[in-house]
């Protein structure tokens, strides 16, 4: 028993090297999607104190809404302007519907008010764009779908350029997106409002603006997320379940920080792949994927309250 | 509190109005899904059940002279909108259609006190088939272990079982688990191993874990019982990590047009074992564009009308309408109740002969139900995907019948064991 | 007019401190109370007994279990839907095992267990606050139910991973199980919340309550003053995980008849949180008022449009069913964040002024 | 204060009534020092409160004051030094236990629990004293309600003595300023402390809410005999309520004894007046 849980595993890793590769690039793949997420959560969260649950659906309303349209014979690019302009209204309407008149109530409200736009968004989408598993569109958008093979220590190691794609865009957005929040004015305002709302209010851009605007790049997020993972199982509702995996990477990373939300999804990606097929799937019946990440953040988090990259917190009366 | 007095006021005056529809009519609910993560699989299904059933209301006036009253109840496949359904439909319905293994065991001791017939063509629980115990079930015209029985016997005469590695992805649910006492007693007799992966629910979209198993593993065949959005995540996942795609066999919920169409080209030589064809030159094709389609009567499309499911959905619908025909033969009245379709269901005799009548030759094939044999065992096609569509690649194969009558009985026995006490059928033998 | 206080004075303590001090109100319980012991059972059919009155007494008291633990001591939780698995499969276990047991017994003795695994989950709500909190019971959420489909123990090694509800009886009359009557089964749904319900509103109305509302309102403060904040939320997380587990014991052998294990997922969580916020945190009312909403909008909505005639598709329907929810949701929480119950205390209010606003 | 009411509280018993005689130690600290990740608050103090005396603690903004209640109501445990209450040192840090102990606190920035009544918020303050098990509050009746009425008793002996019978059932987060300081008071003597800790009881306050919480420090302190420590801006409420005043300045304890000695003591006067050392 001991042996299977503590050699095993590690002799399994050694003599198939071309195999442990695989499985940590597919975590990795895993990664990147729940990082994207969770960096959806943090924006919202620095800005306006917003546990904002409907992260998910937004992956699947914005993918299902480019689909959507690609198949009204509009083209793959104009789609993609277009889906944009639709999140961008999304961002609108949930400021003025939603968040406003909810300033000021406790995180709570908040946080179930996001629940009720994930049930909101659930029931209109299918009722425009209906139930059916749509294809990505990938190649439209000029995606390559072709693999790419290594022979590692004699082994096999296939890299999908999909895959290779998708994060090589993750990585262009979460550049560009660091640069906008430290570069520029605006972005300097919504990280000051993490901080204190009246500093950012000196920065003459008004809350209203901001929360439109961080929405709106949640909805980009969003966007980027759903195309990625949509090419890899089509687009359909079943998608949304993904965005709890975010979760158990926000507790790991801190609900604030921006890096800690990177990488702790590349982490949990990883560790959750390496868990199940060496030990969930041999010991435990497999399928641990579904908790493992969960379970991971709750045993870091009773020895480190503060996350990994939290700062400890002085309790003050 | 007012308000809620009024919400209550409201529901119980809409119900009493609710029950008191048509009277000329036989009412034939289906607890459909058109939404949800099995929406994809559900609609085409639903699609050519409802189509089947407005065709013969528009071409014959319903059957027997009576219009089928078809009306679809949302589960949206969750278990407890399947029960809700169940009861708000059974006052006057004739049969139940619960389109889901999960819904269908829960209603199952239900039927028994209400005398409702379960309708579920090639699903719910296999054991069904023993008359004697479930009096109210009918899962004509296959079972799930006739199908696993198929798979291996297709196996078998291509490469030989002995020896083999079988890996069986499965959905983590009462409908991915069905095969498996089959497939291990198969597994045991004939001498292969047999390695069980399930795929969660929350998983269905991303089942990188399951393929680097299978991967790890190096399965001779991968045979799947999957639905929904998981038949699409595991085929695109089988072509990514390059599985050979002949030696990988689906059930026929796997085997739906829209999930191969994902991969194309690429998924050719994937097989999904059958027991209906989509024969589009069928005259039951054409009667359903003249008296639904053209009339604009029909929710499905003319692509998804040459699938697989839409074409199942019709076969689905027939059973229940050559049900209800031999009740109203044998009882002498069009307004039959669900005793009476009990019966029809019971002793419904579909040949070649009538297949040809109701113009749907080659669509499913022939099978015949009695009270000891609540499925028919019709036996099924191996179906391969050609790149563009599915193409039959084996003759009709027929199911041991001995060797699954006798688990049958088995289980079926520990069922009403665990059920005790549980009214037996003594008039069947 | 007819809701006065004037002239109800009191003259001890214990008076004051009596369920209801407004005599209105006493008579309003009783009301309440014969409706739902004779009038219900008496006129409700078939449908109304599985769709609306046993679904919504069992919904409440799952939410009532939920609002202990949320409402009173400030503990988010997004795993209830697991915690009612462990008194489904609990009892499921206790009366396969021991089939003398009395299945009533076997359905209150289910919530020890859940309470059990739920102190053990509650542990981290020593260190933990807030959302992270309720992502940890997510944890709880995700491990238990991959427990129910993983160990096949728990449902007697069914093929089909399914638990199914024997023939209960207890004095020859079946209670659980397909030969039980909805009237049988919704008395016994109705004993039991209506016994809980009670000690609920005791165990609110003291120093247990006092305990757990000084948690939430500010934890620190509470420690401050004596209140030994372990106790207090282990406590709460067990008061309220019993409560919920017999909940969910209610929900399979009263209701479902059987059970997978997706069943408990987080839907339903979900489902118990939104009657516990929609009716209102921190009360014992809402959770009624909640459930009523929750469970009731989708049958009327379901019935409604075929009533007027509408041909709606049965699919729509439920699209617009869960758009309406959402929206709901949204609606009541900018209107009043407090619920259902605290809208009933503003009526309350207003009746006891009317018609003099002054 | 009537006559009655001087009879309801000394039918009282008091955990005041602990065996300690008047004048003699109630709680030392010697060399207390407390640092948070290395940045000093509190260094090297000693002093003592006596049983029966109202003890002031003043200083500068971030002499220490808030820190040195903490450590002495137990939510910080100092690094170096030890604390004395009652004759007994203290081994460890649990703001609860010390809390049950007899200590009993009010806040610099108020901290009530908003959503309960001024009724409930002082009946906070007497969970220490209820002792009746979860499964008797489940029954409610018999010991439970008993109990429960017998500590209402005593919480409204001390609403009735705050004079904030208006204000019973009216939920804390509506009231004003003023008289959520009077419900704290009301929630700490709840609690029947040996040693009463009051963080500015008096901030904020215009001058009739002062004399009104004067009187009523003055009053417990009489009455009860209660033991009061109390941090305070206003010199002039200090020098009048307090029998001895500790001064704090930088973390450090810079002078200790009567108001006059304070008053005089040139160390205390550079540090008010911002003389540079």
């Amino acid at each position: 028993m001991l042996s299977e849980i503590f050699v095993e595993p590690f002799a399994d890793m050694v003599a198939a090297p071309d195999f442990l590769m695989q499985v940590l690039w597919e975590g990795l793949v895993s990664g990147i999607l729940y990082a994207l997420i969770a960096l959806g959560f943090v924006l919202i969260y620095r800005s306006s104190r917003i546990f904002n649950f409907a992260q998910g659906i937004m992956v699947v309303f914005a993918a299902l809404t480019l689909v959507g349209l690609h198949e009204a014979g509009v083209p793959a690019w104009v789609s993609v302007v277009l889906t944009l302009g639709v999140m961008f209204v999304l961002a609108v309407v949930v400021e003025r519907v939603v968040l406003r008149p909810l300033v000021g109530q406790p995180d709570i409200i908040l946080f179930m008010a996001t629940i009720g736009i994930t049930l909101f968004l659930i029931g209109f989408g299918e009722i425009i764009f209906g139930g059916e598993n749509k294809v990505m569109i990938t190649q439209e958008l000029g995606i390559p779908t072709d693999s790419v093979v290594f022979e590692p220590f004699g082994g096999l190691l296939i890299l999908e350029q999909k895959d290779i794609t998708a994060a090589g865009i993750a990585a262009l957005l979460v550049i560009g997106l660091l640069l906008f929040l430290n570069k520029t004015r605006m972005g300097r305002a919504i990280r000051a409002l993490g901080d204190d709302h009246q500093a950012a209010m000196s920065v003459g851009i008004s809350l209203q603006t901001i929360w439109v605007l961080v929405w709106f790049i949640a909805g980009i997020i969003a966007l980027v997320t759903g195309i990625a993972w949509g090419a890899r199982a089509g687009v359909s509702f079943a998608l949304e379940v993904i965005a709890y995996k975010a979760l158990p990477v926000l507790m790991l990373g801190g609900l604030e920080s921006i890096s800690g939300a990177i990488v702790g999804g590349l982490m949990i990606g990883m560790l959750e792949k390496l868990f199940e097929i060496y030990w969930g799937q041999p010991l435990l019946g497999g399928n641990t994927e579904t908790w493992f990440a969960f379970m991971l953040a709750l045993v870091v988090l009773l020895f480190r309250p503060q996350g990994l990259f939290g700062e400890r917190i002085i309790e003050r009366v | 509190m007012r308000m809620t007095a009024k919400l209550l006021a409201a529901a119980v005056v809409a119900a009493v109005a609710g029950s008191t529809a048509s009277a000329e009519s036989i009412y034939a609910p289906n607890l459909s899904y058109r939404t949800g993560p099995f929406a994809a699989t559900g609609i085409p299904l639903m699609n050519g059940q409802k189509d089947y059933i407005d065709m013969l209301n528009a071409r014959d006036g319903g059957i027997g002279g009576v219009t089928v009253d078809f009306d679809e109840c949302e589960t949206g496949y969750s278990t407890e909108k399947g029960v809700e359904c169940y009861e708000k439909t059974k006052g006057k319905a004739i049969v139940t259609q619960p389109w889901s293994t999960g819904i269908t065991l829960q209603v199952l001791p239900k039927t028994n006190v209400d005398e409702i017939p379960i309708l579920a063509p090639g699903y719910g629980f296999s054991p069904m088939a023993d008359g004697k115990v479930f009096k109210w079930a009918f899962n004509a015209p296959s079972s799930y272990w006739d199908g696993a029985s198929m798979i291996l016997q297709y196996i078998d005469s291509q490469d030989g079982l002995k020896g083999k590695k079988i890996a069986f992805l499965h959905l983590d649910h009462p409908f991915g688990k069905e095969p498996l006492p089959f497939l291990e007693k198969k597994a045991a007799e004939q001498g292969f191993e047999l390695v069980p992966i399930p795929v969660g629910l929350k998983e269905m979209q991303n089942q990188s874990a399951q393929w680097l198993q299978i991967r790890r593993e190096r399965p001779d065949y991968v045979v799947m019982w999957g639905w929904g959005a998981m038949n699409a995540g595991a085929i695109t996942e089988a072509v990514k990590t390059k599985f050979p795609m002949d030696h990988f066999i689906g059930v026929w919920w796997s085997g739906h047009d829209a999930d191969l169409d994902l991969v194309g080209e690429e998924g050719k030589g994937y097989k999904s074992i059958s027991w209906s064809f989509p024969e589009l030159d069928a005259p039951v094709m054409a009667d359903i564009k003249k008296y639904v389609v053209d009339p604009g009567n029909s929710q499905s499309n003319e692509k998804e009308m040459q699938g697989v499911f839409y074409g199942r959905g019709l076969v689905i619908s027939m059973i229940l309408a050559e049900g209800i025909k031999a009740a109203q033969d044998h009882f002498g009245t069009a307004a039959i109740d669900a005793t009476q379709l009990r019966w029809g269901l019971e002793n419904l005799d579909v040949t070649e002969e009538r297949l040809a009548e109701l113009g749907m030759t080659g669509m499913v094939p022939p099978f015949k139900t009695s009270c000891s044999d609540h499925t028919g065992h019709s036996g099924g096609w191996m179906l391969e995907w050609d790149g563009a569509k599915f193409v039959k690649v084996s003759d009709l194969l027929k199911p041991e019948t001995d060797a699954i009558a006798a688990l049958e009985v088995e289980k079926a026995k520990e069922y009403a064991d665990a059920n005790a006490p549980w009214p037996m059928n003594d008039d069947c033998n | 007019m007819f809701y006065r206080t004037a002239g109800q004075f009191k003259t001890s303590y214990s008076a004051d401190q009596a369920l209801f001090p407004v005599r209105q109100d006493a008579v309003l319980l009783i009301v309440i109370l014969a409706f739902a012991w004779i009038i219900f059972p008496l006129t409700a059919s078939e449908f109304t007994f599985q769709t609306l009155l046993i679904p919504i007494l069992i919904y409440s008291l799952a939410a009532l279990g939920l609002n202990i633990l949320t409402g009173y001591a400030g503990q988010l939780s997004l795993g209830t839907g697991a915690f009612m698995g462990v008194g489904a499969y609990a009892c499921y276990k206790m009366v396969t095992l021991m089939p003398w047991m009395n299945p009533i017994v076997a359905i209150l003795l289910s919530g020890v267990f859940s309470a059990g695994i739920g102190v053990v989950f509650g542990i981290p709500s020593l260190r933990i606050k807030g959302f992270y909190l309720a992502i940890a019971t997510l944890a709880a959420q995700f491990f238990l139910v991959w427990l129910f489909e993983k160990w096949a123990w728990l449902y007697n090694y069914n093929a089909s991973g399914a638990i199914q509800v024997p023939n209960l009886d207890m004095f020859g009359v079946y209670v659980a199980g397909p030969q039980a009557t909805s009237f049988t089964q919704y008395y016994v749904v109705l004993a039991i919340v209506s016994l809980l319900t009670w000690v609920c509103i005791n165990l609110t109305r003291g120093r247990p309550g006092r305990t757990w509302k000084a948690t939430r309102d500010m934890d620190i403060a509470a420690e401050l003053i004596g209140i030994d904040l372990m106790r207090s939320k282990l406590t709460a997380f067990a008061v309220s995980s019993y409560i919920v587990g017999v909940a969910g014991a209610l929900f399979v052998f009263m209701w479902r008849g059987a059970a997978e294990p997706n069943l408990f997922d987080i839907p339903l969580s979900f489902r118990i949180l939104f009657i516990a916020i929609i009716g209102g945190l921190g009360s014992v009312l809402g959770n009624y008022l909640g459930a009523i909403l929750i469970v009731g909008l989708p049958v009327v909505l379901g019935i409604v449009p075929e009533a007027l005639g509408l041909e709606i598709t049965s699919a729509t329907v439920e699209h617009l069913n869960v758009m309406i929810v959402g929206g709901l949701i949204i609606f009541f929480l900018i209107i009043e964040p407090h619920g259902l119950a605290q809208l009933w205390r503003l009526i309350r209010e207003k009746l006891i002024i009317w018609p003099f606003p002054h | 204060m009537n006559v009655h009411l001087q009879e309801d509280l000394s039918k009282h018993t008091l955990r005041a009534d602990d065996g300690i005689a008047k004048g003699a130690d109630l709680l030392k600290v010697e060399n207390i020092s407390l640092s948070f990740g290395g940045v000093k608050a509190i260094t090297d103090i000693s002093f003592d409160i006596k049983k029966g005396e109202i003890r002031a603690i003043i200083g500068p903004n971030g002499a220490g004051k808030t820190s040195m209640l903490n450590v002495i109501n137990g939510f910080y445990f100092p690094q170096q030094g030890t604390i004395t209450f009652r004759g007994e040192k203290r081994r460890r840090a649990r703001a609860s236990e010390t809390a049950r102990d007899g200590i009993a606190r009010t806040f610099q920035n108020i901290a009530l629990f908003k959503g309960m009544s001024t009724l409930d918020n002082i009946m906070t303050g007497r969970i220490t004293l209820q002792k009746r098990s979860l499964l008797w509050h489940a029954l409610w009746k018999g010991p439970a309600e008993r109990e429960e009425i017998e500590h209402r008793e005593a919480v409204e002996r001390i609403i009735d003595f705050l004079e904030i019978e208006h204000i019973r059932k009216t939920p804390v987060g509506r009231l004003p300023y003023g008289l959520q300081k009077r419900v704290e008071l009301g929630r700490a003597l709840a609690a029947d402390p040996a040693l009463l800790l009051l963080d500015e009881p008096m901030a904020g306050m215009n001058l009739e809410e002062k004399a009104d919480m004067s009187r009523f420090i003055l009053d417990v302190n009489q009455q009860y005999g209660t033991t009061i420590a109390l941090i305070e801006h206003d010199m002039g409420v200090v020098m009048d309520l307090s029998d001895r005043v500790v001064v704090l300045d930088y973390g450090k304890k810079i002078g200790d004894g009567t108001p006059d000695e304070v008053r005089n003591n040139p160390d205390v006067i550079d540090a008010y007046l911002g003389v540079p050392h």
